[in-house]
Order: C-alpha cells, then structure tokens, then sequence
C-alpha cells in the first residue's frame, strides 16, 4: 500500500530531473512525464482494486498521527488522483518546445496528488502552494501564439497576487484552527469538533474556504477567471478548470466534512454558491466570445458545486462529487475545443455546415450543461434540486429559485451562440480552424463518455453514491487515522 | 408487451427507421407509411376511448430511486390520436411536390422529416407518461422536438424565434421543475396521484405557489397570456408542413398537461378554495383564458403575412380551450377539449392552404396576393372551410366546440366572459374574412396569371382534413364519446351526447338538424337563384366599375392593405406592445445586473471583500483569545 | 478585556494589525512593487500568527528542556510550519518579482490600473470582442423588421 | 312531430317569412315616406321590386363564388328562418337554440362578404371591411343582450324563453334597460341611421353592392326582407313575450321594426370608428347594468 506514496514522489523527482534530462535527450525529457503518469494511473488502479469499499491510512516517516504525515486512500480521493493523471496526460505540452514546462507540470501533477491524499492540513496547505507556484508557472510560460508572451504574464501576476492573498487566508485559518485545538491532523480535529464551534472555528473556515476558493473560483475571489483563461491555452484552461478547481474544492470540502459540520458553514457555502451562479451566468450572457462565455460558466458550475455541498452529508457528496465529474467532462471538453470557436461569436456564422461534427459535440456538451433529459446533467440537476427541496429553509428555497433562473439565463446566452453556430455563413464569418489537433478527439472522447454514461446513470450514481457515503463518513476517517482514538464528542 | 409496449416500438422504430433513411428519397413514401402504422396501433388501442381500461406499459425504469413508467388513458390517446392525424397529414403533404421544390430550394427535407417524426415520438413519450418524472423528461423533450423543427427555417428571424422558444420554454420547464420537487419533497413520490394528496396537505401558500408554478409552465408551452408573445412568430416561421404540426398540436400539449395536473388532480375544489371573497383562482384563470381569446385574435387582425395571421389565430384559440376546461362542468369541459382536435384539423388545413399558395407563388404577404381563387379553386375551397371552422360559424366543427364554451358560460352566468369570448369570434371573423380576401378573392394579380392549382399529392391531406372539418361538425357525436371518457377519465362531469350533438335540459344542439336546415337553406337559395332570375353573365374581372375609368392590367384594383381602418382607428392606439415592454424591461433588468456583476469582476472590490472578511476573522480570534486567557 | 494588556494580546494585536495593513496595502495601492511588498506584510501578519499560536509566556524552547524540569515549552509545530511557510512565501515573492518585470518590460508601466486595462484590451483584441466595461449594449432586442406591434 | 309536419314548417316557415319581411319592407318604405312627406310605395311594390331584379337582362356574374356568395345571404336566412320558432310551427327551434341562431345570422354577412369580396372591386370590399366591422360593433351588445334574456328565462331555446314570459310577465317588463340595448343592438343590425355607413344605401358605388345588378341585387332584397322579419320575430319573442298566434305576434314584431325606421331619420351618419364606439358605449353600458340586476 506505501507504493501510493509513489504517487506524489514520482512526479516530484521527474520534475526535478526533467530539465537535467532535457539536456542530453529532449526527447526523452519530453516522455518522461507521461510515462510517470502512466506509471501513476496503474498504480492507481491496483489500489483501487486493492481498497476495495474501504479505504486505507499510509503513515509516513515512522511518526505515528497526530503527528506524523498522513496520507489516507479511499474511492474518492483515488478516483481524483486518477482524474489527475488522465487530465494531465490528455492537455501534455507535446508541442512546447521548453521542457521548463515540463518540469512545471511534473510539480502540478505532484502537488495535485499530494493536495488529494493528504490527511493533514499542513500538508494540504503545502501542497496548495506547491500548485499555486506551479500553476503560475505554466501560465506565464504558456502563452498561446496570437497573444504577446506578456500578457500571459501579466495575467499571471494578477492572478498571482489575489491567489496569493488567498493561500495567506488559508495559512490564517490554519493557524486559527491551530490556536484553538493544537493540532492540525485532519482526523484528530475531527474528534474535537466542539472547540472549533464559536464564531471564531467559522471564522476560520471562512478564511480556509475563501482562501482556497480563489482556485476554486468561489465567488468573490475569482476575478482572475477570465483574465487567465482569455490569455493561456485552452488545454490548460481545461486543465483549470476542469480540474485545478475541483482540487481546491476538495480542500473545502475536507474541512467541511470532517471538520466545520455546522449549520453557519453550510450557510456560507450556500451564499457563496448561489453568488457564483447566478454572477456566473449574468456576465456570461454578455459575454461576445466563447472563451469568456465558458469562463464565467465555469464560475457559475462551481457555485452549482457549492451549492450541493451545502447539503450536509453524505449527499451532498454525492451530489457534489457527480457534479464535479460532469463538470469536469463537459468543461474540459467545451475549453478543449474552444480553440475551434474562438473569436467574436458573430463570426462564427456557418460553423455548422463546415464541421456539423464540432458543432454535434458542441451541442451533446450544452445539452448536458443545461440539464436537458436524458443527459446525466439533467438527472444530476433533479437530484440536487430534489434534496435542496428536502432541506428545508429557506435559504435552499432561495438556492432552487437561483440555480432555475441560472438556468434560464444559461439557456438564453448558450443558444445564442448555437443559432449563430447554425446560421449561413457570410463574408464576416472567419475560416474555420480546420487542423484536426489531439485536443478536439479528447474533446469527442468526453463527449462519447457524457453519452456512454448516460445509459448507465443507474450504476454510476449508485456507485457513487457508495463513495460518498464512505468519504463522507468522520467516523471512519477517525478510524483508520487514529484506531487508538476514540470519536471524542461526535455520537 | 401490452399494445401500449407495441406503439412505443413501433414509434421508436420509426424515429430510427427515418433518422436513418432521411437523405434518401424513399423517405417519401416511408414516412407516410410509417404514420399510417402508428394510427393503426392507435386504432387498435381505441376501446380506452371509450371508457375501456387504461393500457399500461409494461416497461418501467428504475433511475436513481425513481421509478418511471407510462400509460395511455383517454386523455392520452385523444391527443395522441390527434398528434398522429397531424403528423400523417403534415407527411404526405410534404412528400410530394412540396419536399422537391423544398430540397431545391437548399431546405434540409430529410431533417425536417426527422424533426417531424422526433416530435411525435417526443409527443407520445409525453402523452404517455404515467408519472411526474415521465411527465417532465417527456415535457422537455417535446420543447427540444419543436425548437428542432423551428430552427430548419434558414432565415435569421426563425432562429431568433427560436432561440427566444427555447428560452421561454426553459423558463416553463424550470416552473415545472420547482413543482414537481415541491411534490416530491412532500411524500417522496413521484406519482401522478401524489399531486392530490399533497396538494391537500400543503399550505394555503405552498398551495397557490404549487398552482401558479404548474400553470405558468403550461401556460408557456400553450402561449397563454402573458406568455403568448413567443408562438406566433417561432410557429409561422417554421418550413411550411412543419407550421401546419406544429400549430395543430404542439402547444396544445400545454392543454394536455393542465387537464392531466390540474383539472384532474387540483380540480374546481383546489382552485377555488385559492383566493378572495369573489376572486379565485378559477376566476383568474378564466380571465387568462378570455384574454388570450381576445389580445392575441386582435394582433392577428393586424398582420398581413398568413402564416403570423394563423399563428397568432392559433394562440387566440388556445384560450377558447382553457376557458371551457377550466369552467368544470360537462359542457364547458367539453367543449374546450373537443376545441383541441378541432382547432388541430383546421389550423392544419389553413396553414398547408397557406404553404400551398406559398408553393405556388412564393409568398404569404396577404398584400402581395389576390384573386387566386380561380387558378386554385380546390384550395380555396379548403380555406373556406378553414375559416368557417376558426371563426367557429356552423356547421364546421370550430362551431360545435365554441358552442359548448358558450353554452358553459351561459349555464355558469358569466356574462363578461362570454362577451370576451364573442369578441375573440368576432375579430376572428374579421380576421379571416381579410385572410380569404387578400389570398383568394379581389383582383387577381398580373404575375400570378399563371399559377396553377398544387398538385394532389398537397391536395390530399388539406382535403381530407376538410372533410375531417365538416363531418366532426356535423357530426359530432364521433368525437364525443373519446370527449366523455376523457372526462369519465379525469374526473370531470360526464357529457350526455348523441350523434348530432348533446343532449342538454335547457337548450341542446344537434349538429345533424342545424347543419341539415342550413344546407336545405343554401338548397333553397341555390334553387332561388338559379331558376328563378335570368341568365347570367360572366365578365372578365377588369370589367369592373371603376367610376368612368377603363381596368387594365397594370392597374392594382384591390383592396387590401389596412382593411378595417374605421376598427383601427378606433383600437390603434390600444397596441401598445405593452407585453412586449414587459418582456425588454425583463432583458433589461437580467443586461443590468450582468453588467453590475461584470464591474465586479473587473474592479477590486474581492480584495475589499476579503478584507472585511479577514478583520472579521481576526477579530473573531482575538476575541475569543482575549476573553479566554 | 482582562488580558489585552497581557503580551500574548499585545503580541496577537500587533501580529492581527500587520495582516490587515497588508491586505489593505493590497486594496488600496496601485504599483504592482508595492502590491507585493503588502503581500509580504500580509504574509508575515499570518506568520506571525501562526507563531504565536504555539507561544506560551515563560515558555521555553524545546532544545533547552531537560526531561524532568517540568517547564512549559514553546510548541515546536508552529515553528517548523511556520518556517516552511516562510520558505513557500519567499519562492512566490521571488517568482512574482520575476514577473513584475516582465511585466514591466512589456508594458512600462508599473502601474495596476493601465496594465489591467491593457490587459483586458489585449484579451479582447485576441478574441475579437470590444473589451468588457466599454458602453456597448447587451445584444439588443429590437422589434423584428415587419413585425407587427401587439 | 312527425315528418309531414315538419315538411310543412320546411316550405313554410321561410315563406311567411318572406311575406311578412316584404310587408315590413313595404311598411318601412311607407314610414320613410310619410316622414318625408311622401305617398310612398304601392302594396306590392317590394314584389315587384324582386320580380324585376330576378328577370333583369344584364346580369353581371364574377364568377362562381360571387354566386354562392349570394346563395349563401339567401340561404342562411332560410336556415334561420327555421330555427325561429313562431306560433304553431317551431320548426328545429330545440336542437339549436338561441346562439346557434345569433352565429346563423352571421352566414349571411359571411356569404355576402365572399360575393363581394370576388367582386374584384375595391369599394365593394370597403363595404365589407365596414359592414364586418360594423358586425363587431353591433354583435357585442347584441350577444349581452341574448345572454341576459337567456340568463333570466333560464333557457337557451326561444321556445322555452316564449313559454317563461307566457307565464310571467314581458321580458321589457322585467329587464327593461336589456330591452332598450337590445333595440340599440337592433338599429345597428339592420343598418338603419345613424349606423348605416356600411350598406350607404345612398352611394352605391362606395358600398358593397356596386358590383351588384340583376338577381344578385335580387338576393340581397330577399335577404333584406328576411333580415327584417328575423329581428322583429326576434326581438318580440325575446322581450314582448312571442305570441301564442300570428295575431299577436306580427304586431309585435311590425312595431319593432317599425321602431328604428322611425327614428332614424332624426339622426346623420356616423363613421365606421363612430359606430364601434357608440354600440360598444351605451348599449353595453345598458346591457351591464341590466345584468346585474339580472344575476
């Protein structure tokens, strides 16, 4: 089971010795990378099995928790890690000529792994940074080629410094958390759950969900959205999107699960949420490009996200989990082949007679995105709204109405852009990027799963289902943390 | 496999049957086929329409905990019936000449033979659904099925009309939503049946929300007032045949799901038991109802393309439908459910009538039109009987179905609405009257000198709906049974009906005798005239008077743009567009808020945010420590 | 407020005030140099924190503790976090200075205002839209040409 | 009833009707002769009128809708006829009732508009475009009119409503503002001034009969004469209790048409819109109020 630790020390150490390789051999420096992935994905794949229903604790160093390093494994984190090393496989840099960036999505690919089996906050918060820096990295290394490197940079920096703001927030959480229980292992916080009640234990989840919410494009703090993903290329924006957020909202929701299981913080969540979507989907309506169309689409998914984590439990795990998933697919598809769509939407006229394909795959992934039956987002959507409904409260009320009206909006500004997509070509329209890049048959790859998937929407709930009801779950986590502990004050 | 099992099938074999062969020309004859198939199982499942068992499904899917399974009752198969009726009709009259001269024209036919065949199968899906979820997901898909067939028109108009469909409807399917969660949420049950028993437990409150979220769904995909502005333009610019389904039936699923959900489950005791003193929720509808009647009929009179002027006609009609159902008693119910298959057979013939002299000379502009009744008599004659039976005048059958909604207002003593609804009659006369006019009557123009009468493949299914017109209206009792079961089925008072007509104790009708004395006074009137004066003579149309001045040809002598200017002096000024003003003034709202919320993302008010939100962390921490040391 | 005067509060309070004078500096200045010395302010406020959450009056350090004295120590795990936080801190500033100038160097100008707004007309010019804020209208819902008043 | 008799109400019913609309024709030429200081018309003047237009000459035909279109004024008529009960012929007066007679009066307006409208002559449809519009107008207090006496007698055959006011009172005894929109409603139907802009009796060349000559000009005088008799039957058996014979009821009916003859000469021409907005003030005004005493 230790091999696991693999996961994290593979892509680190290729990282280090990339650019060391990539001075005898380019190429081999250029297939080191996914060949560690691959290494990982197997790896992966055997502890999956090996987990079974359950899930497994690895200490690390010979220090026994609470103090020691702790990485924990169950389906969920180990579905994510897998997530991790296909997304980062699928947007690979074959093409970059540096192998800098090599090295820089090494270290991504490592912090990634790291911020998901972590069962320690430090370690979370370690791992966080880890991505943070080299996100910033690929960002400023990997402009597209209209765009002057500069402003890829600058965006960068701009993104920089509100993410920066956002780790030092979780970095005052922490030590808020720490100031009051003394002890930062995920597990032995969860047994002591009374002491982090007051305002103050809110306050820092505030700051930890804030805090990480800048990656997670929660709403306040994403302003760096469009910025970002209107200078870098779409496979990262992909990557971004797709996944990078998904890992901060991981994070979050760690804490929230195992932690800050308080009314307020689900709140919080909620509020938050329900800004994202419906801010997310009022300036993408405005929006004149797809690029800026699906990055603030995105923000607004994520606060859809929020929102099922709000409801406490397993469910919203659930829920929130099939989102993530479904988010991920349709997104990461949707920026994969973005570059297709790029440019003033007006000169998109006649873009599905040229390749009725992309605009077929186009059209399966705003279907999907709406909630349209039979496609997963729509049973996706029903089960959240069905057991916002079961909440009760009005806040959740407040929520159904906001995410309907998103909705409507969605619906407004996507077919926009669809009818423009099918009108006649004229003279302003643009030629159409014909050279058929791996991006695009990625992008009819997520497309073919949304579609698979969408016959087997029984199994993989319940599956997932079965994940969530076991991540979700404090006692077990305790369990396998700590076995000598016993759940302190939590029934 | 229940008969119902065998419709699915065959249905579903047709959808993939016609997806499949759609580019090729043996779809033609296939799809006529293949509609005739599908009546025929219909036809085999016809007992339930007369107070037979409900055929069941014998498929069901358990999805994610729910259980989702289908079944046809009376009220399904009438629409359905009607459904198929439409769609045949619309399929053989594209089959033909029309499909050739649509494919050279660059319109995609074999798309929109697929659009078609998608909507009745989205169509039988919905009329089959025996639960909420089945309700919905079959709801939706009737929404993308018709917003599939709206977006084949290749002008930018029918796009955007399309576009602003699918919106609304988006706006209904999400009210439908909120609905069947607020259901749900209650018993955890999705069944149809549920809607009753929850809606007896809920809150005075929850239950006027329930009521409200339900119609406003329906009421969008019917284009009820204040919903209506969408229909007209996204129907009249759908390809010809496809028009002519979709103003049949398609919006009339909306009737079907508010005789389903809310007459059948919430009834005339819910309804009432919803408001003030005198103003209930029936009474709001009805006026819903008598406004849609009336606004609508009156935008009609004020165009002059023939296809907006149908479609606008077509959203006016829905409200006979509604007022009758909503009246809940035998008559009245009656009358606005028989309304749905005989608007359906009228609105299908005027639209192809439409298309058909679009077909020949490549326009519906009613100004650009005149005298075609000479070259195209048989289609005249279709549009004849049409508009006798839109304007609702004996004997058609828009007459036996209006009578009934009248009859019903009467009973229940309503006089301002059935003065609404004698105004919806009126300006639909007038409408129609312009209608036939401009297309058929007056001077025929020089260009079109040469059109000739539509080839039988056309004339085929516009006749044959004619005849389904005049024999539904002079004899009625053929439809009333299926009406009675409909109403046995949901729970309405039953009618009492005969061949010709209803049997009522204070006044009935029977079509057989009304339809019998008219023909014998048009017999008289024929004899009259023919035998009784002197020969008469036929003169060219340019031996007209013309106060001293000789007609040629290159002299316009007609009449027809703005023709009631004494009625639109009067009520010009009352089309303000104020339904329109509603609905910029909401596009408005959402552009300022998104362009508030876009300020956001670009100023620094995050960092502000963040920094409130940090002192008030810190604060927190050091209070807490503060206090704690 | 018994114990504000206490050196933990006086300790806390100036840890509290350096942290919000840097995200203030972040909030209110506009040269990107000055943005990072506040993040740097912001980041040692934090630090501070974190500190002295393991701080304890008359403490000792752990290395001086003989097993059986039965001081108090100073908790070492804040320390050691606080000190890879610091390192962590320092690579960023690093990387972000490396971009300040380039930024500069393309822009010339060190000011946040100019550079978002060239920033956002960049982005613009490469999607082919007019930038966002500028006065155009949200596609327009006009009348349909010939379309009947209602 | 059996089917002699009802062969009999066939033949006759129309045919009385069409004596009886001559003599109010006649009745209504003479008022307006007095009234103008006149002898006025000769008995039989208005059949002689039909004689002569039937064995005209020159009879300009516009084709075959044109035809049918005064088939249809004619025949509508003929079919009203025979939903209108009157003493000892009631003829199918049961299966229809009072609506379905009001929509019969449509057909006419209906069929005439087609014959005009082949026509193929601009003023002719002007005068449709007037004469429907004018429909609009006088239809709607008409139908108040219909649905408060049905609402009061509780029934919607005329038979049923003769019976009530046989047994109680005169409908113009017990709703007397009905009665008074119901003659407004009646001044408009028969196109009598101030409403009589759409059939411009004066100026038949702007009107819808300009391209009328022989037996289509023939037609519409039948119809004339039926469309008098109808609403006087009409109107009597609505308000002034029918009549349990001829003897009571053609006086009945007579006075009702002759009532709106003689005022309308005190009156000028108003507008089409002066129309709508005349009809649709008063008399539904009158006929509001009278129904809520009614309900």
């Amino acid at each position: 089971m230790n091999s696991l630790v693999l996961l994290v020390v593979l892509p680190l150490f290729a990282a280090f010795i990339i650019p060391v390789v990539a001075k005898f051999s380019p190429k081999l420096s250029l297939f080191t990378g996914p060949v560690v992935l691959c290494i990982n994905l197997l790896l992966i794949m055997s502890a999956w099995i090996k987990v079974g229903s359950g899930s497994e604790a690895i200490f690390l160093g010979g220090f026994l928790p609470p103090v020691g390093i702790v990485f924990y494994i169950d389906h969920f984190s180990l579905l994510f890690s897998g997530l991790i090393a296909g997304m980062v496989l699928i947007v690979w840099p074959w093409d970059a000529k540096e192998s800098r960036l090599y090295s820089l999505y090494m270290l991504l690919s490592a912090a990634s792994f790291g911020l998901v089996l972590s069962a320690d906050l430090f370690n979370l918060y370690v791992f966080y940074e880890l991505l943070a820096v080299a996100t910033y990295g690929i960002i400023a290394a990997s402009p597209i080629s209209k765009v002057p490197n500069s402003s890829a940079t600058a965006a960068s920096l701009r993104y920089l410094f509100i993410s920066s703001a956002g780790s030092v927030m979780l970095l005052l959480g922490i030590a808020i958390i720490y100031t009051l229980t003394g002890t930062l292992n995920i597990a032995h916080l969860a047994t002591m759950t009374t002491s982090l009640d007051g305002f103050a234990g809110l306050s820092a989840f505030a700051l930890i969900a804030i805090g990480a919410g800048v990656k997670a494009e929660m709403f306040p703090v994403n302003s760096w959205v469009a910025e970002v993903y209107g200078t870098i290329p779409r496979q990262l924006s992909a990557l971004l999107a797709g996944l990078v957020s998904k890992l901060a909202v991981i994070l979050i929701i760690r804490m929230l699960l195992m932690v800050f299981q308080q009314q307020a913080a689900f709140d919080l969540l909620l509020v938050v949420g329900m800004l994202g979507v419906i801010s997310g989907e009022m300036v993408a309506w405005r929006a004149k490009d797809m690029i800026r169309m699906l990055s603030f689409s995105s923000i607004a998914q994520l606060g859809l996200i929020f929102i099922a984590f709000s409801i406490a439990g397993s469910k919203g795990l659930w829920i929130g989990m099939a989102l993530m998933l479904h988010h991920l697919l349709v997104k990461g598809g949707l920026f994969l082949m973005a570059d297709r769509f790029a440019g003033h939407m007006g000169k998109l006229k006649g873009l599905a007679k040229h390749s009725p394909m992309a605009a077929a795959v186009f059209l399966v992934f705003v279907l999907s995105l709406l909630g349209v039956p039979p496609f997963p987002g729509f049973w996706i959507k029903l089960l959240l709204i069905l057991n916002l409904a079961e909440q009760g409260g009005g806040l959740y009320h407040v929520a159904i109405a906001t995410i309907l009206l998103a909705t409507v909006i969605e619906t407004a500004y996507i077919f926009k852009f669809v009818r423009i997509l099918y009108q006649k070509a004229d003279a302003d329209s643009t030629p159409i990027n014909k050279n058929y890049s791996s991006s695009y048959t990625f992008a009819k790859l997520f497309a073919l799963i949304l579609l698979v998937s969408m016959l087997f929407v029984s199994p993989i709930s319940n599956h997932l289902k079965d994940i969530a009801n076991h991540s979700a779950s404090p006692h077990i986590y305790i369990n396998k943390i700590l076995p000598t502990k016993q759940l302190g004050d939590r029934s | 496999m229940t008969f119902l099992d065998h419709l699915f099938i065959v249905v579903f074999i047709s959808l993939i049957a016609i997806s499949a062969l759609r580019n090729l020309r043996i779809v033609d004859k296939l799809a006529p086929v293949l509609y005739g198939l599908i009546l025929i199982m219909l036809v085999r499942m016809s007992s339930v329409a007369y107070g037979g068992d409900v055929y069941l499904s014998s498929v069901s899917l358990d999805l994610l905990d729910f259980k989702m399974h289908w079944q046809f009752t009376a009220l399904s198969w009438y629409f359905a019936i009607i459904t198929v009726v439409a769609a045949l009709a619309s399929a053989v009259f594209m089959s033909g000449d029309w499909g050739r001269q649509y494919r050279e024209q660059g319109g995609n036919y074999g798309m929109l033979q697929l659009a078609l065949i998608v909507n009745v199968f989205s169509m039988i899906l919905l009329l089959g659904s025996g639960d909420l979820l089945s309700l919905f997901i079959g709801w939706e898909f009737v929404s993308w099925a018709s917003f599939l067939m709206m977006v084949l028109s290749p002008t930018k108009l029918a796009k955007k009309s399309a576009v602003k469909y699918i919106v609304y409807a988006m706006t209904g399917a999400m009210a439908l939503m909120v609905a069947i969660v607020m259901i749900y949420s209650v018993n955890n049950s999705l069944e149809f049946k549920q809607i009753g028993e929850v809606f007896t437990q809920m809150s005075t409150s929850s239950q006027l929300a329930l009521v409200l979220l339900f119609f406003v769904a329906f009421a969008i995909k019917m284009g009820l007032l204040p919903f209506h502005l969408w229909q007209a333009i996204a129907y009249a610019e759908t390809p010809g045949p496809g028009a002519a389904f979709l103003g049949a039936i398609s919006s009339r699923m909306g009737m079907f799901t508010i005789v389903l959900v809310i007459v059948q489950f919430i009834g005339l005791g819910g309804l009432k038991q919803l408001g003030i003193s005198f103003v209930n929720m029936q009474t709001l509808l009805a006026w819903v109802a008598a406004l849609t009647t009336i606004i609508p009929t009156y935008i009609a009179l004020q165009q002059h393309d023939a296809k907006r002027l149908l479609a606008w006609h077509g959203v006016g009609q829905g409200g006979y439908m509604l007022l009758g159902i909503i009246m809940f008693d035998s008559i009245g119910s009656a009358g606005g459910l028989m309304h749905v298959l005989n608007h359906a057979s009228y609105q299908a013939a005027l639209f192809m009538t439409v298309v058909a002299v679009m077909y020949r000379t490549g326009t519906s502009d009613l100004n650009k039109l005149g005298g075609l009744v000479t070259q195209m008599p048989l289609t005249f004659l279709v549009m004849l009987i049409g508009i006798i039976g839109l304007a609702g005048l004996p004997p058609m059958n828009g007459f036996v179905s209006k009578w009934l909604v009248y009859r019903s207002l009467l009973v229940n003593g309503q006089p301002l609405l059935f003065v609404a609804a004698v105004l919806g009659t009126l300006g639909t006369i007038l409408s129609v009257y312009k209608l036939i006019h401009n297309t058929f009557l007056g001077q025929l123009r020089l260009e079109h000198q040469n059109v000739r009468e539509v080839p039988w493949s056309m004339l085929v299914p516009m006749l044959g709906l004619s005849i389904i017109v005049f024999i539904t209206g002079f004899m009625p009792g053929l439809i009333l049974p299926w009406i009675a079961s409909v109403q046995e089925s949901v729970g309405l008072p039953v009618i009492a009906h005969h061949l010709g007509g209803i049997e009522y104790a204070k006044g009935g009708l029977d079509m057989i005798w009304v339809s019998g004395i008219l023909f014998y006074g048009f017999g008289v009137g024929a004899l009259i005239f023919y035998f009784l004066g002197g020969k008469s003579k036929r003169v060219h149309q340019y031996d007209n008077y013309a106060g001293g001045h000789f007609l040629t040809s290159d002299v316009r002598y007609h009449y027809s743009n703005n023709f009631y200017p004494g009625l639109m002096h009067l009520i010009g000024g009352w089309y303000r567009g104020s339904f329109k003003w509603l609905e910029n003034s909401i596009v408005s709202v959402v552009s300022f808020f998104s362009i508030f919320f876009e300020n956001i993302y670009r100023a620094k008010q995050p960092v502000m945010l963040l920094l409130i939100g940090v002192v008030l962390a810190l604060f927190a921490l050091y209070r807490n420590l503060g206090v704690g040391a | 407020m018994n114990s504000f005067f206490t050196i933990e509060g006086i300790l806390y309070f100036g840890a509290i005030s350096l942290s919000i004078i840097g995200l203030f500096g972040l909030l209110v200045s506009k040269n990107l140099f000055r943005m990072l010395l506040s993040l740097v302010l912001f980041e040692a406020g934090a630090n501070l924190v974190l500190v002295l959450s393991g701080f304890i009056r008359n403490g000792i350090a752990p290395i001086f503790l003989d097993g059986n004295s039965g001081a108090v120590m100073n908790d070492p795990v804040p320390q050691a976090l606080v000190l890879t936080a610091i390192v962590i801190g320092v690579g960023v500033q690093a990387l972000a200075l490396s971009l300040i100038f380039r930024v500069k160097k393309h822009y010339g100008s060190m000011d946040m205002r100019t550079i978002r707004s060239k920033l956002e007309r960049e982005i613009a010019t490469q999607a082919g839209v007019t930038p966002p804020g500028s006065n155009e209208a949200p596609a327009p819902v006009k009348l349909v040409k010939g379309e009947a008043h209602e | 009833m059996n089917a002699l008799h009802l062969m009999a109400e066939l033949i006759f019913m129309p045919l009385i009707a069409f004596i009886v609309g001559m003599m109010m024709v006649l009745m209504m030429r003479k008022i307006a002769a007095r009234l103008q200081r006149r002898i006025g018309p000769p008995f039989f003047q208005p059949l002689y009128d039909i004689v002569k237009l039937y064995g005209k000459d020159t009879q300009i035909s516009h084709g075959l809708i044109h035809d049918i279109g005064i088939i249809m004024a004619v025949g509508g008529y003929i079919g009203a006829e025979i939903l209108l009960p009157v003493p000892g012929m009631e003829g199918i007066a049961a299966k229809g009732g009072v609506i379905t007679l009001s929509y019969f009066l449509m057909i006419p307006s209906l069929g005439m508009a087609l014959g005009v409208g082949q026509c193929a002559n601009p003023n002719g449809s002007i005068g449709i475009s007037r004469a429907l519009t004018a429909m609009l107008a006088y239809d709607i207090p008409f139908i108040l009119v219909v649905f408060g006496a049905a609402w009061h007698y509780q029934s919607t055959s005329l038979i049923g409503m003769i019976e009530y006011q046989q047994m109680h009172q005169w409908g113009i005894v017990e709703m007397p503002l009905l009665a008074i929109a119901g003659l407004f409603a009646l001044q408009g139907m028969l196109g009598k001034q101030p409403f009589e802009i759409y059939i411009a009796p004066a100026e038949i060349a702007t009107g819808p009969m300009v391209e009328m000559s022989g037996k289509y000009m023939g037609g519409l005088f039948v119809m004339q004469t039926f469309q008098l008799y109808t609403a006087g039957v009409l109107y009597a058996s609505l308000f002034l209790g029918g009549g349990t014979s001829f003897l009571t009821l053609l006086p009945k009916a007579f006075l009702v048409v002759a009532l709106p003859m003689s005022i309308a000469f005190m009156f000028p021409r108003y507008k089409t819109e002066d129309v709508i907005r005349i009809l649709w003030k008063w008399p539904v005004m009158l006929a509001l109020i009278s129904l809520a005493f009614i309900l």
